[in-house]
């Protein structure tokens, strides 16, 4: 257990008065894009559909440099971290946007970055960062799957770089994706391949998800692969994997903060409307300590998020630290969230319900990030694995 | 004729399981929500043509004349097989063809019931209001008496199945004077009648049994009015003990608590002792919930009143379905994803639908915070 | 899982409904004999004393026919059953009764009436059922024990019968007995021994437990029984213990849905009758569903104690089935109990807190009660064993 | 005299800690309960020297005059090291002196000050009544001004530690006529006064630390009054920053989960998925209790007010507690029945008497009730 008095909150620095200024300017940006409720109609709109996110929307997105914020400047980026990531990723799910930023800016982004490959980083980062090019992380292959280093893809050695051979399943962003990065066993280990789309296009087929957003699967027979795609080689692929994963993990938590905070926030406003037996309902005491409930789960996830990201900015993070710190505030949205969501339709009666109310879209997102890189259950117990050590001892 | 109530309990359940077994289609098997009509029709075409289509209406009116004893056996026996619609049939059987038995007129009965009994009307029931639901008696749909019709205007929500129906019954409000559960007239209506609108509401499970009927100066006969003028509070709230049962059935968290079984085996949770501590306690619910469902079957069966704290039953029933459906969910994980509605081929489970279907339970049949209302003030007497 | 409609409910039988009247009579005598407070007074003044029971009560529970109402009326008792003496157990609960009547009648007297030894049982079980000689079982030897047939105190053959050595501890009802009876391995497998009090005294220190009641612990280093006293040779004594344990959980939840139906009237009265904001605070709608959620607990146990009793009257019930049965009773009864009786703390405010409040003294009983033989956590993994052939499967 | 205040937070925080672990009786750390002020006494005379009896006093009434920040750090290695007493000393060092010094009289500060500051005076708080515990305001514990005294007769109620206290702050009726939270007057009263009676009333724990106190005709000089005339509520309701954040500090939770891994390790329970699984909930529901702590002690440091929201805090704080010694109850199992109060010799460790002793924290700071009431309310804007 650490002090309650973290070294973060330390007298005020001029970094720190900094960051909040930048933080407050990159709230202020979301807000006024997310603002109304003109994205929630888009991803009602878009539900079903392939696949399933709009260009002018993601083109807006790469010129408000949000799918540039890790990217290192000298890559086009904006160079910023995840503290600034998440406030995006927090208005993000706030306003139910279907575009798939957290799977491809934080998770395929990540890999690209963290991987070895500076040539191709010069060369897909930039488009990413632009809004040109849209990459998705392809590395399950089985639903049963819950480890990234457990690869049984193939990848064989030809003259001018590798063929791959397996399946990928559940590439969250694959449908919309320009290409996919597959992680493949070569003869020296785990690497990870980059696969534009036309190359992948003879094997992809896809799934709805349970928030009409659809899903990619990959069957591979033998996909080539140039030596200059490789993303990162044996030396370098399981450490970017784990670390985007853990990224991933940490960013999700915070779109699925945002939009447990705003199905609350709508919930609150049907109970000081609706009335039933001449009076408000949020006036009934057992609604209320309800409401109280789901207030203190959002508060619960918005302080524990703020800690993970302060000790994400530690430079000497140890792996094993930054997994307990991700799998802790996982397991903590997507329990909260899910809670949150579900009585939000209980308290809306019969119209929460109804597929026409906006927090049945609410429900079913956090349905999908809840579950996505693996739900409560999995993140608790990553979390005794590595960091109650007394556990295992 | 028979007279099934002087059957033997055993050799009665193994009749109506024999016929059920034989001929209700194995694919509407434990479906996870109400099929269409046109669905499970020929269904209750054989239940017609076998004289079994209203086990608990009087042999006179077409019945099957049914003891409450024979009935939950009769009803056991189907949802044991998965048997879809609430084990009775349509709202007209279940519910209206008691209500003119009980409150009609003979020229209703004579008029209304058999078609009721052979399908030929299907009805359903105009209750909810979107400014009445939990407080159903506030509603404002009006019906004004004009010469020898009512005019009705207004609108009536969350009307299961009108999309499927011919005919709704339904409360409407034809005095404003006094209290607000007077004042409310029970009325019949032809959906094919103008100014009537229905609209189907798709739900989140994906379905569309929900709708909203939209009332715009429809007019019914006053023949159409069952019981007296401003009494309709009273016959639609006389609900008879295997109506009010019904959803407490612990029939619906079996079926759920066998799908998490299933779930369990194909992703083999039964080795993991977390799971199976959890799992236990879900058996352990659900065995307790048959206990207490039990209890009230056997008064009903005694002929012993049901008493307000029926919510007790109807609140285990509903929450232990949601808490079951929940866990199926969370131990599913990431395959949770990628199963399409309705899945059972390949040991693939669908933990999605049952868990959104699941979330009406604890809403439909009276909020859980309405039951727990009544068991405060009229079981406990808490002060109001 | 069985039937919703099972058998026990059949067509009335001029059986049941003389079981019904049999029943009726039980518990009319019952409720005069524990009416008004005077037993939970004496419960209060007898806490942290020894034996901490009083003998006065125990003849007149003896004249009321209870201690012998599960023994034959060969052996002087009445020759009920199970359903019976669950109406007797539950009226002692609500009574807070500190006498340790299911210990010694259900628990030693069951191991008794269930060994071979009919000569003894001719011996012990009239004076049982008189009042005049309390019996206790000891069969636990360490506070890990779970298992009534792990039995490593050793009984060492002698020319006249056994020696004993071993210890063994929370032995309930223990203070209060005129004798024990011990489980030790034979050469011939488990052997169940009687010890009459003179006999163990040398050996014998007291635990106070939860609820002011005392436990005894008993080492053995040599302790003489004659072969007249075994109770059950090993032919016998496993299948004595394991009937007897089954059928003391039935009656302990008896106990406890007696006393937490008792600790919720209490509750619901103050709820009544205490007044906050102008007001009796059972009339906010938050405590007002919270004694909602309470009473369902207890309905649930009822409803469900009379399903397993009516199981227990099956003769053709095997083994594992009544072990299922009881574990599911005790598991649910024991969790019921013990949520009930600490929210009957909560409900009372401040006033709960205080040791002078009688729903402290509930909440101690059902601490007591909920974890002797083993609580929820242990019974819901024991039916599981028992009953849910898929997880071991 | 030290500027405490200037000097770096890790020095600080050294300082404290060296002094505490050097000084603090072994034996005492982490007590279940509340210990009696004999037990105690030596060490608080030990701080009385060093000079660090009152840290949150300005200096110029001898306190060490901690900023908020400072405060915590103090406060935190108490806490770490398992001092007793709530972190700051008695109520009248903790609650008292701040009080006197924003609403008393100089007359009173010199008069009272020093003699709480050398524990020479030992202050209970007489705020609860048997018909005043959530509803405070409506106290009816009367004061009538007679010449220069003041006659007091009623009966406080929940008084801790009035048997170990030579003197309480009390608040009583002086006027009855507007509303309930006017009319209140805040006043001191010597315990050895004629009229008063003080009567230990144990708990279910089996300590004796709160009590009953009647007040027949107890007369107290008007000197002794706090605050203005009908002003006591006032008094009686500015807490500080840091006395509010008291209540909600995780360090009672993260006791309790320390006994827990004891207990765990003593049974071998980390071998056991189960509980591994249900610990780790718990763990984390700790390591988020403190983010939540955290986030409130920061605001305090930055001189920002605590709102409402703090409820958040205390409700977590508290069920957080609970949740931690119900779950150590439930997988001692009936090892529970045997262990001592209080032992944790011989890797035996005591599960009942936590469980027992935390029933207080949703009660005593309010209850859960209340805290549920004011974040519906006051920062949800849920309608009344």
């Amino acid at each position: 257990m650490t002090d309650s008095l973290p070294a973060a909150s330390s007298e005020d620095s001029a970094d720190s008065g900094e960051l909040q200024e930048r933080l407050a300017l990159l709230r202020n940006s979301a807000s006024r894009y997310t603002a109304g409720d003109v994205h929630v109609k888009r991803a009602r709109a878009l539900r079903g559909t392939q696949p399933g996110f709009d260009r002018d929307a993601w083109r807006q997105m790469a010129e408000l440099g949000w799918l540039g914020t890790l990217i290192p400047e000298r890559f086009g980026g904006v160079g910023l971290g995840c503290t600034e990531m998440a406030v995006i990723c927090e208005a993000l799910g706030r306003a139910l946007l279907p575009e798939p930023v957290t799977a491809a800016a934080v998770l395929a982004g990540g890999v690209l970055l963290y991987g070895d490959n500076e040539t191709l980083k010069a060369e897909l980062a930039p488009a990413l960062a632009a809004g040109t090019l849209i990459p998705a992380l392809a590395w399950r292959e089985s639903v049963h799957d819950t480890d990234m280093l457990a690869v049984e893809t193939r990848a064989e050695q030809t003259p001018r770089g590798v063929k791959l051979y397996g399946s990928k399943c559940l590439i969250i962003g694959g449908a919309a994706a320009d290409g996919l990065i597959v992680s493949a066993q070569s003869s020296g280990g785990i690497g990870l391949y980059w696969v534009p789309g036309a190359a992948a296009a003879p094997g992809l087929s896809y799934r709805e998800l349970p928030d009409g957003r659809a899903s990619a699967e990959l069957v591979m027979s033998g996909v080539e692969v140039p030596a200059a795609h490789c993303v990162a080689g044996p030396g370098a692929a399981s450490a970017a994997l784990e670390r985007a994963y853990d990224e991933a993990l940490v960013m999700a938590s915070a779109e699925l903060l945002g939009l447990s905070t705003r199905a609350l926030e709508i919930t609150l406003e049907y109970l000081r409307t609706r009335v039933q037996f001449g009076k408000p309902i949020g006036s009934f005491q057992a609604l209320q300590h309800r409401a109280a409930d789901l207030y203190i789960q959002q508060r619960m996830c918005r302080h524990s998020l703020d800690e993970v990201l302060a000790a994400l900015q530690r430079p000497d993070l140890a792996a094993e630290e930054r997994g307990a710190l991700a799998s802790r505030i996982k397991a903590r949205c997507s329990e909260a969230s899910l809670r949150i969501t579900r009585d939000a339709i209980q308290m809306h009666g019969a119209m929460g319900f109804a597929d026409e109310c906006d927090v049945g879209l609410y429900l079913k997102r956090a349905l999908t990030l809840a579950a996505w890189l693996g739900g409560a259950l999995l993140h608790r117990r990553r979390y005794a694995r590595l960091a109650l050590k007394e556990t295992t001892a | 004729m028979h007279d099934w109530n002087n059957m033997n309990d055993d050799d009665f359940r193994k009749e109506v399981r024999r016929f059920i077994e034989q001929n209700y289609p194995q694919d509407l098997r434990f479906l996870p929500h109400r099929p269409r009509f046109s669905v499970i029709k020929p269904w209750l075409m054989l239940l017609v043509e076998k004289g079994w289509a209203a086990p608990h209406w009087p042999v006179q009116y077409g019945g099957m004349g049914l003891s409450p004893r024979k009935l939950l056996i009769y009803m056991d026996e189907q949802g044991r097989w998965g048997v879809a619609r609430q084990f009775l049939g349509e709202a007209g059987v279940v519910q209206l063809g008691p209500m003119l038995i009980r409150f009609g007129s003979e020229e209703q009965r004579a008029r209304l019931l058999p078609k009721i009994l052979r399908y030929e009307t299907i009805w359903c029931q105009g209750y909810s209001e979107p400014n009445a639901g939990s407080d159903l008696a506030s509603l404002s749909t009006e019906a004004l008496l004009d010469g020898d019709e009512f005019a009705i205007n207004g609108r009536k929500i969350w009307t299961s199945s009108a999309l499927d129906s011919t005919h709704m019954f339904l409360i409407v409000r034809t005095d404003k004077t006094g209290k607000k559960q007077q004042g409310i007239t029970f009325l019949l209506l032809d959906l094919a009648t103008p100014g009537v609108t229905v609209r189907g509401i798709k739900n989140i499970a994906g379905t569309t049994d929900y709708c909203e009927v939209t009332l715009d100066n429809a007019r019914t006969a006053r023949s159409n009015m069952v019981g007296e003028l401003n009494q309709g509070w009273t016959v639609s709230r006389n609900l008879l003990g295997f109506e009010r049962i019904n959803t407490g059935s612990p029939r619906r968290s079996e079926f759920a608590f066998k799908r998490l079984e299933a779930l369990a085996r194909e992703r083999g949770l039964f080795k993991d002792a977390g799971f199976v501590d959890r799992y236990a306690q879900l058996a352990l619910d659900l065995a307790d919930l048959k206990a207490v469902y039990v209890h009230f079957a056997d008064l009903l069966t005694r002929g012993e009143p049901l008493g307000p704290d029926l919510s007790v039953l109807q609140l285990l029933s509903s929450e232990t379905n949601q808490r079951i459906t929940e866990f199926m969910l969370e131990v599913s994980g990431e395959l949770g994803l990628t199963v399409a509605p309705g899945e059972t081929q390949n040991e693939r489970v669908d933990a999605l639908t049952p868990f959104l279907v699941m979330r009406a339970v604890t809403i439909g049949a009276g909020t859980s915070e309405i039951h727990r209302n009544i068991i405060s003030r009229h079981v406990l007497k808490l002060p109001g």
